[in-house]
């Protein structure tokens, strides 16, 4: 059949090509992320492809090769490693290709940076439990699949306010590999060691924290610790409205996604663009969760 | 010597891990104090059950002589299709739990069909049904966790019967039926037939196509109670949920003694192992082991236990 | 002192508190032919697989050429100067003939001299494969794999395999278990030859003809204890089995009445291509119908098809006058046909399955109640197969893997018993099993019969076939060439008839 | 008919596999004109390499009738080692590459050990290595990536040669040297005779302990290259790679015509299994499959690819 605008045919020739890796399309907020970068590529009209990593730094370099191969218009990269994607990033610099990073960085300096700092995410939640605890009490710390970008500078955040806050005590730490069933037996485990002691639970991500919240909440205990996560995945949210979840800081995927399509589409064109566009986190608590929940 | 010439992958025993598992209990009870409590055996319990179920029914695919890498696919597609129908004020509690158990079931009956019909080996199948479900579950949740779940769902997951948690009753029920159904029909005779050596339980006129669609189909429902379970437990149905299950799964079955030559396996010998594994992860939590060294004293544990296991006999 | 080249003294072996070795002390001297006798499970295989290093012993001590040969593995063994055809085949089904023969000595005679360690020179043995098997007189190309032959082919191969390895002593556990008489001539012309040579051989087999015409020296063991050693001389048929058993066996093919009734099944115009073709024979109740022919005939083919265990290209085949499909052994079985195969172990049982497991198996439909078995009935079933056939073991929860060769066998035919056939096909239902044994199945046979069942036997030992069938169906290449009555039929006739 | 008995996981053949391989490849050439391009063919040749490297070493393990699953550690182990000694101007490249290698043979001779001096299962033993694996890995590293290495180092991922990628060079070298072990050599001949029929070739006096001991050594020497590989190819030493490459090359392997039941495989089978995925992968994003249904596709064209393999032959 035919096709209404001049979107097929001829002018496809025409349209611009974007390539995007992501971390994982089993990630919620990477999905959103995704999707939003879908709907701004169709509105500006340019062709995007989108590929997953399953946060195999190999692959992304992989996918960014084939990208080059292809001779796509642009890059876009959602890294999984801050050094093991960075020759992705030299390929396509090398190959004068612009490429975008999105969410995080790499060591290697791409055509642009759209995103925010993960360091500071673990900061605001840590600061946020920090308050909360009026600087003293016992903490628990959950991390996400060991030696990821994400959890080691989730990792470094919050140990620079816990150095900060010398009356926070570190009980333990252990990875819950960003997994809600995982997050959940560990916490469970935890509870038989530690009991009444813990005072508060900081969860590398949503998904960890959400299953800590429901092992809390199978031993009654959920009133007496204070539970901080990341992402505002919509599950979260829904708790902080509730007030299972004390706390989760807000990643702007919609503006991560569009804002990355719009660079992408600007350095194609060879046109101006900002280098960094760094899209601040927010703490959403029970006070402002509304502004998010849609 | 006879006929065990091509028994590749050695039987492990089933009275040695038995002590090997008491030996860690007793040494786990001296060294944390925490160990040893009610409350901690039935957390124990509740996070061993879903690896039992998956073992369970990957022991009887074992036995035959076959293989499943597809439990943990399967624990996430029945997952996120249970969770669909589970919100709240839809439809009655049976809807989702027959969604879930039939879509594993239809799922494990396709492991089967292929199997027996095209000569291609179990781990193939398996491994390429293993992608398809991983791919079918992220389709269906469209990549997102499917959640606001009903509270009788739930309750599945983490309610308690007179104290003892829900998914501890499930474990116990399973387990009994397995047992029943390996060691006490027809169908288990079959299965052991089929395994210990293929070609005379043809000739003795046993259907082995039909053994194999029946042993793949149970294993689908058992993976599909484990992913309601799972998807109860968390509240969630999770798309990306029980990514490695299936070794864990095989590792119990292995552990309690079912050789992957097939012909032999006990259920006991495989909750065993499934407790066995479970324990280890409790109680490295509790001693506050650091996550790193974990893995290394799990690995040395589950090697050490069936090393221990065999020089328990003779042979 | 006679010149002893290898001296046993006190050898004990037990499994898991069994005695299956009692003490046993053996003396073997230079260039002579010394056969080793005993019922099943009388303990010679595993007095040999110690010998050879496969098992260790419990106690005792074993002297070759005046060295203790303690703590030594089948490596060491084999290079010393011990070789052993083993009774259940041991070959690698994914290599080829030649690299069988030459497995585990190719740093002697297959390797090429270079600068990659260790590098194979497959022509070389090729070449002296085949000079070997010529020397044998069988036919086969060194380089095919072997899982394409038959077993009686593989047994040659184990049989030159053995002998190429210049040894001084040979172990031959039932060499000639699948083999037929003319392979067997040719390994009785090398025996003679190895022995002039001065090598000494130790020879296994229940085949008491072979015994007598071959040793020197017989030495007997009975449920794990020596009994004597005789020379051959000393020794006849009956004085012989009488030491092995502790009883005499008085006639060895029992004497049949039974009445010949209704015809039970019909094969018409049988084929399959490059198998057998234009089989036709009929069998009654009652009727025992032998079917004979030298090895790879095509009487395993026959059965076999018409067990439903292969597709055959052509023919009919009824039953008491209907016509069936046969397509599987399922179909057979509730056709009222049943097959003992000659492969029994890859067939016939389940090795980790217990004797009662085993025996029912293909009964199950009479053992159960809905979907559960019937434990009672199972073990009703069981004991009274244990009793009928004589099945020597420790219980019914024995694992089959463990039992001797000849009562393996005896729970194969149980199994196929119980499933209450109206027709059996038993395919070399003696082989590998001891004269008392023998006299039992024989027995049993002739029971069947005169209970009406109508029966196929097939088997390579001629007397057995001559002292047992009521008709013997003659097969040369896939051709049927003869069907002789019981008063017409000679060994001469039935010679020449598988030979055209 | 003899023997086969045990014979659990059926071969699968090894002519069909070539057949569906070419298939696929013209479909993928008409359907995309990016595929069969010299770049894009470069391209999959770098990419299929670390995994073909370790089913070369899988295949000979499951010859024997084996399996390793620690690969993927292996390839993290390693990678961390090499990379801690190929930081610029501190070692000469032969050290980091001696390290990793080195590193390597410890672990599959340290798998060899405990498989041939116990009695556990070769899967549970790796299943336990694989486990300590990843945290040695872990320790190593301290959980961090191990950057800035030599250039000298990343060009073995990296660089080219004539225009040929290097691993592309390391791969046909590896090829060309597991072919000529497994048959030209005694020691290939006695992987088959271990796998083929264990008891025959303990009774014809191979030492089988020393056999399995060499087969898990060089699985490890191999995985290592793999890991160094990666580790030039990322440039950075990264404790958490390789996960899940074990299936994948076990997967290549089986593809090929390698039964887990021992005794057959080729490795050129083995690197066709192992091309085939590369290029489904490759060609799925390619050809812009949104990526849940990748996962659906891959699986589908792996169990299709064996089943049309069994098609070309009869047995
Ligand atoms: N691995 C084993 N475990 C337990 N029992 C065994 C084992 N191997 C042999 N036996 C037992 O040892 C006894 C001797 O067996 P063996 O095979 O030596 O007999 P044999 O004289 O060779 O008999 P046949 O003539 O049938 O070959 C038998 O009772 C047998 O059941
Ligand atoms: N497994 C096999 N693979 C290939 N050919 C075989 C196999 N078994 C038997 N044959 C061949 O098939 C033909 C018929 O063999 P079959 O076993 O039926 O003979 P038989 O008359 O029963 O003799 P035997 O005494 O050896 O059992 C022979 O040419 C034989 O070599
Ligand atoms: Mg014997
Ligand atoms: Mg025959």
């Amino acid at each position: 059949n035919q096709s209404q605008d001049g979107s097929s045919g001829e002018s496809s020739g025409e349209k611009l090509v974007i390539g995007a890796t992501m971390l994982s399309m089993q990630n919620e907020f990477i999905v959103n992320v995704s999707d939003e970068m879908e709907a701004k590529a169709k509105e500006l009209g340019v062709e995007l492809i989108t590929v997953d990593a399953e946060r195999s730094a190999l692959k992304q370099v992989e996918q960014v090769e084939s990208f080059i191969a292809q001779g796509v218009d642009a890059i876009i990269m959602n890294p999984c490693e801050v050094e093991a994607s960075s020759p992705a990033v030299k390929l396509a610099m090398n190959a004068n290709i612009p490429i975008i990073n999105v969410n995080s960085e790499t060591s290697a300096k791409p055509t642009a940076f759209v995103g925010s700092d993960d360091t500071e995410s673990a900061r605001i939640a840590m600061r946020y439990l920090a308050k909360k605890l009026g600087g003293k009490g016992n903490i628990l710390m959950m991390h996400g699949f060991m030696g990821q970008a994400a959890q080691l500078k989730r990792d470094n955040g919050a140990k620079e306010i816990l150095k900060a806050n010398p009356g926070l005590k570190l009980l333990a730490e252990q990875t819950g590999e960003w997994d809600r069933a995982k997050g959940m037996s560990l916490t469970e485990n935890w509870i038989q060691s530690y009991g009444s002691q813990i005072n508060a639970i900081f969860a590398h991500n949503d998904e960890m924290g959400m299953g800590a919240v429901k092992a809390l909440e199978a031993a009654g205990i959920k009133n007496k610790v204070i539970v901080v996560s990341v992402d505002a995945i919509p599950d979260a949210l829904q708790a902080v409205k509730k007030g299972t979840l004390d706390a989760t800081v807000f990643q702007n995927a919609r503006e991560q996604g569009s804002k990355a399509i719009e660079t992408a589409v600007k350095a194609a064109k060879k046109e101006a663009f900002e280098k960094e566009a760094l899209i601040p986190f927010q703490l959403v608590t029970k006070e402002n969760v509304g502004e998010f929940l849609k | 010597m006879l006929s065990t010439q091509n028994f590749r992958f050695t039987k492990v025993g089933q009275y040695g891990i038995y002590l090997a598992f008491l030996i860690l209990c007793v040494v786990l009870a001296f060294s944390t104090p925490r160990f040893f409590t009610v409350s901690n055996l039935l957390i124990i319990g509740t996070q061993v059950s879903i690896n039992a179920l998956l073992a369970f029914g990957v022991t009887f695919v074992i036995i035959t002589g076959g293989i499943d890498l597809s439990l943990g696919s399967m624990v996430a597609v029945t997952g996120v299709v249970a969770a669909t129908f589970a919100h709240p004020d839809t439809y009655p509690l049976a809807v989702p739990l027959l969604a879930g158990i039939g879509s594993g079931l239809l799922f494990g009956a396709f492991n089967g069909l292929v199997i027996t019909k095209s000569k291609v080996p179990p781990f193939i199948v398996t491994l390429g049904t293993m992608t398809i479900g991983r791919g079918l579950a992220l389709i269906i949740s469209k990549g997102r966790p499917v959640s606001n779940l009903s509270d009788t769902f739930n309750f599945i997951g983490g309610g308690n019967v007179f104290g003892i948690p829900f998914p501890i009753i499930i474990l116990i029920v399973a387990f009994i039926v397995c047992t029943v159904i390996l060691n006490k029909t027809v169908l288990g005779r079959y299965m052991y037939a089929v395994g210990g050596n293929e070609s005379a339980a043809r000739a003795s006129g046993i259907r082995v196509g039909n053994v194999k669609m029946w042993v793949y189909t149970i294993c689908g429902i058992l993976s599909a109670m484990g992913g309601i379970l799972l998807t109860a437990r968390i509240t969630t149905g999770q798309p990306n949920a029980g990514a490695g299950f299936e070794l864990d799964a095989i590792a119990a079955a292995i552990i309690g003694g079912t050789s992957t030559s097939g012909g032999t396996g006990t259920m006991t010998g495989t909750l065993i192992g499934a407790l066995l594994i479970g324990v280890i992860s409790n109680s490295l939590d509790l001693l506050n082991v650091t996550s790193y060294y974990q893995q290394v004293v799990m690995g040395v544990i589950i090697i050490g236990a069936v090393v221990l296991d065999g020089f328990g006999k003779k042979d | 002192m006679p010149d002893f080249i290898l001296t046993v003294n006190q050898l004990s072996k037990s499994f898991s508190g069994i005695k299956a070795l009692d003490n046993i002390s053996f003396n073997l001297r230079r260039g002579e032919v010394h056969a080793l006798m005993g019922e099943n499970g009388a303990g010679k295989s595993t007095f040999m697989k110690i010998l050879i290093g496969l098992l260790t012993p419990d106690s005792g001590e074993i002297v070759f050429e005046g060295k203790n040969l303690h703590d030594s593995n089948v490596g060491d063994t084999l290079k010393k100067g011990i070789s052993m055809i083993h009774q259940e085949i041991l070959i690698v089904p994914e290599l080829t003939v030649a690299q069988n023969i030459f497995l585990g000595r190719e740093k002697a005679f297959g390797v090429k001299r270079g600068w990659i360690p260790g590098l194979l020179d497959d022509s070389a043995i090729n070449e002296k494969s085949a000079q070997i098997l010529q020397q044998l007189g069988v036919d086969i190309s060194p380089d095919i794999k072997m899982k394409h032959l038959s077993v009686a082919q593989m047994q040659m191969v184990e049989i030159a395999k053995a002998i190429s390895n210049e040894a001084k002593v040979i172990i031959m556990d039932e060499p000639t278990s699948a083999i037929s008489d003319k392979e067997v001539e040719m390994l009785f012309k090398m025996i003679r030859d190895l022995k002039s040579k001065g090598v000494s051989i130790i020879y296994i087999s229940h085949k008491m003809d072979e015994i007598f015409r071959i040793s020197d020296t017989i030495t007997v063991l009975r449920d794990g204890k020596y009994i004597g050693t005789k020379s051959a001389e000393e020794l006849d048929h009956n004085s012989l089995i009488a030491m092995m058993v502790g009883r005499e066996i008085g006639q060895m093919f029992p004497e049949g009445n039974a009445s010949i009734g209704e015809e039970v099944l019909s094969v018409e115009n049988l084929g399959k291509k490059g198998k057998f073709a234009n089989i036709s024979f009929k069998v009654h109740a009652g009727e025992i119908v032998g079917l004979a022919g030298l090895m790879g005939a095509g009487r395993t083919e026959i059965a076999r098809a018409i067990f439903g265990l292969d597709k055959m290209d052509e023919g009919m085949i009824r039953i008491s006058g209907e016509t069936v499909q046969i397509d599987s052994p399922l179909k057979a079985l509730k056709n009222g046909i049943g097959y003992v195969s000659e492969d029994r172990k890859g067939l016939g049982f389940i090795p980790r399955m217990s004797v009662k497991n085993n025996v029912t198996l293909s009964s199950m439909k009479r053992h159960q109640k809905g979907i559960f078995i019937n434990t009672k009935s199972e073990e009703a079933d069981t004991a009274q197969m244990i009793a009928d056939l004589r099945i020597k073991t420790s219980g019914m929860d024995q694992k089959v893997s463990t039992l001797s060769g000849g009562n393996q066998q005896k729970v194969v035919i149980g199994k196929v018993l119980l499933a209450a056939p109206q027709l059996i096909i038993l395919d070399e239902p003696t082989r590998g099993v001891d004269v008392g044994a023998k006299f039992e199945i024989y027995k049993l046979i002739r029971n069947l019969a005169e209970n009406g069942m109508a029966i196929i036997m097939i088997s390579s030992e001629l007397p057995e076939i001559l002292g047992m069938s009521d008709r013997i169906v003659v097969l040369s290449k896939g051709r049927q060439t003869a069907t002789l009555s019981r008063q017409e039929a000679t060994q001469e006739l039935i010679m020449r008839n598988a030979v055209v």
